[in-house]
């Protein structure tokens, strides 16, 4: 960290605009983060703004491509990177993590009638990522050679045209993908992913950061969180052993918060 | 000139009309040349001189009116082969500037001729060698001087020794031991039997190169016969006006 | 499954389509043309200067114009338009606020810049040398021969290749995503690939094509039309229904020649 | 944090493009080098199809040309590359497998050629129809008179915005990644751009320009040379250190004029 | 011609030397021509007349030598300048082909001596009557025929009044009708006090309008002297020769 010469008392975090969160995101990343009807949305991007609502910020996205977004964090283009960004050591060079808010489970989406039927039976299969997703990284690190695509859509068209036998996907995408498919792709098998999603700050803005996980704390705590979780993942059980956020509060049961 | 060409052909050019859009530039043009004639056009500059040429070869299709050789309408004809036998030397030369004077000329030789590259090149080199280029060879056009230029552009339609050759202003830029030069050349052509149309307004030099001199104007010939009868006894008085002004 | 019939599904869903139509026409349309038309403007005036730079006979602005044609045409184009949208961001900050347009038009103009650049000194140099001479035989400076005779010829020669680069920076335009947009700064593009993200479908990005057909075409065929009618020569008493000819430059293009089968066809 | 500071890390951080060095050499570079030289010489070589037939008298060959220039230059690369790629993608497997490749060149194919067809006709339509007069008087047919005459000085006119289009195509190799790349597939800009999505710093992308740069540089100055070689004119006789002067096509290049201010600057 | 030029010089080339490449074409070259004189330059083509013409009005700068207009250098001054005052038609004519007849004239009238868009006009045409194309103004080069385009070159170099009139073959593409038009105008030139250099393969022609005849070979003014003198008793053999040749 070091000293924060854009901080001042009317803009103690050192936001670009005193009161107003800028906040990188992509467009076309649903149920996580996309545009809809001229809205930012998906999940992380309304968590974010309830938690800017509870230290009194406007929250204003702009979307961008996936590999400009940290970086532009991290030169204060953006204060904030909402993107289902996974927690890696490798990020870490780059920006600072507020604290893991959402978790992940991998689905793999196969053709009907594959024969795939487990994350154990992919070795010399044609397996297809979305370039630089936890996917990309899991599927890489188990020595999988990927074929890599840059979007979803990519992927789908993989599955589609045959030339790829399976897909790991976020699970709740890829079980939307299986339920649009009328039939042609299914889901084989889904996995807990190993790491957290978290907002992105630039390096050393460690009040902005504090403040967003107080914030993140007091919506954990209110409800908001397990509401969202509800309506974007509906029916996806939440691990045991994943806590959200400091980990000092917990957060209401569904049937609580509704 | 030691090769004589293989056949000798008349050439009649019968009421041709050509209009550029609304200015009609040949209408009703005739000309008559023997086998192995020559025929000197005259007249004004912008009479239809140059144009005439150009439809006798057919890169420009007359709109009414015909061409013979020996008789024979050329414009039933595939084009390419009708000026592969009538070779054409441009007022402008329209030489290829990318080329050197050398491949200027072995170009044809080689590619319609089907001669060797040795072939052809020793082919272009006596060409010219005759018109007094055999140094610029390697040159582009762009290095010549404007006579020069026009020598090439000579050697280039003689080297494929055509049938009949049209000529535009062919000693335009061309000074008097160059005209010789290539009067000289031009009487072995006639001697060899070649058929040739020389557009020209030097009259000391149609006087000397024609059988048959026509003076045209305004897209019809006035006036033809021979040079003394035109030079000397001119009927028409457009070209009596003409030749008045001759220095 | 019927891999026609998932082509199909794949890239016209008409449904998908006119979900995307309407923002595409208040937003999408109005944004990439604000783009295209500044940075249109400004990279060809850029180009101009760029391309008699690099013809001129001092080398102090021949290098720097073969420098600055050399790295804005190689780097790759989302790297440059990060470079300056990022680098310049503190700047532009102040003087424009946080809209990514100014520094986004200002790059792919930087960009489109190099390429007119060449194409111009491509059309500038095939003219030959003996118009400047009868320029300057007259008394004009070489400027002043470049900007009435030179230039108005070597422009004319390239008019095909600079609309080319005139439709590479509609397209371009999408780049500016990369400094982000909101969502009122989206150009066609994005919303295509945004519909496209949110449906599973890639109708909407088809859409935005069609969107850019509707732009690219008319641009040609006005070019083409005003390149025509610039071309000297009999073209004016030509049939219409047979413009073009063989539309080489200059008057005594030659006339089809129907009677000769081998001269028809290119070869 | 000093904001200059950040920013140079963003783009000039050493370690990552070290360590982005060994598979941009070893994997990028050969990948970009096929897809971009397969597709500039198929490209190239449709191109020139489309300008002449483009600028042929028969209309059965000039509108399609036509409407194929229009509509391959018009729709976004991204959608063009997709449509082909997934919609061949069947008919591909069979043939070649599921290696993305062959379909992505034919794509980049495709493209290349409705923008390399027009720069191409753009050089042969500016070459004086005397020429094409010089040629046919001789005896050659329109095909031969244009292959022999025409088109060797028509391209001549507009090598560099040729190279403009393979510049492009060098990087517009990177958009296969739309059709899913194994990580041995992955060209040079993909490489960068996954070592900037994995790390969020940009240096590696930028190092993939540096290869662009590396690959367009040399390309730049060798056509260039060519194109001087080819000019013709007293450049033979220039003083090298003088190369270029203001060449134009001909010879009589005015020389410089020390003495004249005021024809020194171009305006 | 009805205006007289403001003033009359004289000029003369002192030893210039050019050479392109290994080729030295000019070999020292000299020439004089007296206030509102004619001279006219002939020779064999490729002697370098073009050549040295280009580097009178500085569009070649010599290798060595110089060029006095009134005894004062004019490798010191403004190029420009210098053209401004010393008009030129080239051999090959450098028309401005994407211009109208009318706009290839008036464009120097309005752009260098910065007359209005009417007036410009009217000059142009009274000089475009003035060589017969007064019906021309609104083609383009290309739509010509070759003596006319020559005209032209000529109506737009004399439009704007130069001291100095530099003529490279300005004859070469006319028939003898406008040769004499083209006489007449330059007597009118001459007499207003133009100084002109003529380059010309028509001896005719140079008897005629010139006061001092030079006669170039490889570069260097062999002989010059009264057209007279040189015709009728030339002293160099060359010149004899190359006289013996006028057919
Ligand atoms: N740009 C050039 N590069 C090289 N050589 C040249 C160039 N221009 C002219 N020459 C050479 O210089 C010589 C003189 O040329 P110039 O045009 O002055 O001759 P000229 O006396 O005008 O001849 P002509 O009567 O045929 O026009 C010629 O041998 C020509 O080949
Ligand atoms: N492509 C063209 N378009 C329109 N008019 C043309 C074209 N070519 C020639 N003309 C006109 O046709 C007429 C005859 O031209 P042509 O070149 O045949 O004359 P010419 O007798 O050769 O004259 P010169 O002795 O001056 O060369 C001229 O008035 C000219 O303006
Ligand atoms: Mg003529
Ligand atoms: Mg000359």
């Amino acid at each position: 960290g070091g000293d924060d010469s854009t901080a001042s008392a009317d803009n103690p975090y050192g936001l670009q605009q005193a009161g107003v969160l800028r906040a990188g995101t992509l467009t076309d990343a649903p149920p996580n983060v996309y545009l809809k009807d001229g809205r930012f949305t998906g999940f992380d991007n309304d968590l974010l703004t309830a938690v800017a609502g509870k230290i009194g910020l406007k929250v204003e996205f702009v979307g961008t491509d996936f590999s400009a977004l940290l970086s532009q964090v991290n030169n204060r283009k953006f204060d904030v990177g909402s993107s289902s960004i996974t927690i890696t050591e490798a990020r870490k060079k780059t920006v600072d993590f507020g604290n893991g808010y959402d978790f992940g489970y991998f689905g793999l989406d196969v053709p009907a009638g594959s024969p795939v039927t487990g994350f154990d039976q992919l070795a010399g299969k044609r397996v297809v990522v979305v370039q630089g997703t936890v996917q990309d990284d899991y599927a890489t690190g188990k020595g999988l050679d990927p074929v890599r695509v840059p979007d979803y859509n990519g992927a789908l068209n993989q599955l589609k045209a045959g030339t790829a036998d399976a897909w790991i996907a976020p699970a709740e995408i890829g079980e939307k993908s299986a339920a649009d498919s009328a039939g042609k792709i299914t889901v084989a098998a889904k996995e807990l992913s190993p790491a957290p999603t978290a907002y992105a700050v630039a390096k050393g803005n460690d009040k902005l950061r504090e403040a967003l996980n107080k914030g993140l704390d007091e919506v954990i705590a209110d409800g908001t969180w397990t509401k969202l979780q509800a309506q974007y993942y509906p029916g996806r059980p939440i691990p045991a052993d994943f806590k959200p956020g400091s980990g000092t509060v917990a957060a209401p049961s569904p049937s609580a918060a509704s | 000139m030691s090769t004589a060409t293989a056949t000798s052909v008349s050439l009649a050019v019968r009421d041709v009309h050509l209009a550029f859009g609304a200015n009609k530039v040949l209408r009703g043009a005739d000309l008559d040349v023997a086998r192995g004639g020559t025929a000197c056009v005259i007249g004004p500059s912008g009479s239809g001189k140059s144009t005439l040429l150009r439809t006798i070869n057919r890169l420009i299709e007359p709109d009414a009116g015909d061409v013979l050789l020996d008789g024979r309408s050329v414009l039933r004809d595939d084009p390419d082969a009708l000026r592969q036998r009538v070779g054409m030397v441009f007022q402008q030369f329209n030489l290829f500037p990318h080329m050197t004077v050398l491949r200027n000329v072995t170009l044809a030789l080689r590619r319609l001729k089907k001669l060797g590259e040795d072939e052809a090149a020793q082919v272009a080199r006596e060409q010219l060698e005759l018109v007094g280029l055999a140094g610029k060879a390697d040159s582009r056009p762009a290095q010549l001087s404007g006579g020069q230029q026009q020598r090439v552009a000579i050697a280039r339609a003689l080297a494929l020794r055509p049938e009949v050759m049209l000529f535009d202003e062919a000693t335009s830029a061309l000074d008097p031991e160059l005209v010789k030069g290539v009067l000289g050349v031009m009487a072995d052509l006639a001697a060899a039997g070649m058929t040739m149309v020389v557009v020209t307004h030097e009259m000391g030099f149609a006087r000397k190169v024609a059988d048959t001199v026509a003076f045209m104007d305004r897209g019809v010939v006035l006036e033809a016969g021979e040079p003394a009868a035109v030079f000397e006894r001119p009927e028409h008085p457009r070209l009596r006006q003409f030749l008045s002004q001759v220095l | 499954m019927d891999p026609l019939r998932t082509l199909w599904e794949t890239f016209f869903d008409w449904d998908s389509m006119r979900e995307a139509l309407p923002d595409m026409l208040t937003v999408g349309l109005p944004n990439t043309l604000i783009l295209a038309v500044s940075a249109a403007l400004l990279g060809s005036v850029l180009g101009m200067l760029l391309a008699v730079a690099g013809i001129s006979r001092t080398r102090w602005l021949r290098w720097p114009a073969r420098v600055y044609t050399d790295i804005f045409r190689g780097l790759p184009a989302a790297a440059t338009i990060l470079l300056i949208g990022v680098g310049l961001a503190p700047f532009g900050l102040q003087v424009w606020g946080p809209n990514p347009y100014p520094l986004g038009i200002l790059a792919l103009s930087l960009i489109a810049a190099a390429y007119i650049g060449e194409i111009f000194r491509a059309g500038i140099q095939s003219v030959e040398a003996a118009q400047l001479e009868g320029a300057r035989a007259l008394g004009f400076s070489w400027g002043e021969a470049m900007r009435l005779v030179i230039v108005p010829q070597g422009v004319r020669r390239v008019l095909p290749a600079w609309v080319n680069q005139l439709i590479a920076l509609i397209k371009d335009s999408s780049l500016v995503y990369f400094l982000g947009l909101l969502a009122s700064q989206r150009e066609l593009f994005r919303i295509g690939q945004d519909y496209a993200a949110n449906t599973g479908n890639q109708s909407a990005l088809l859409l935005a094509g069609l969107f850019y057909l509707a732009l690219t075409v008319p641009l040609t065929h006005a070019v083409n039309a005003i390149d025509r009618r610039l071309r000297q020569g009999r073209a004016a008493t030509v049939d219409p229904d047979d413009d073009g000819g063989l539309a080489l430059a200059g008057s005594t293009a030659l006339p089809p020649e129907t009677a000769a089968p081998s001269t028809k066809e290119p070869r």
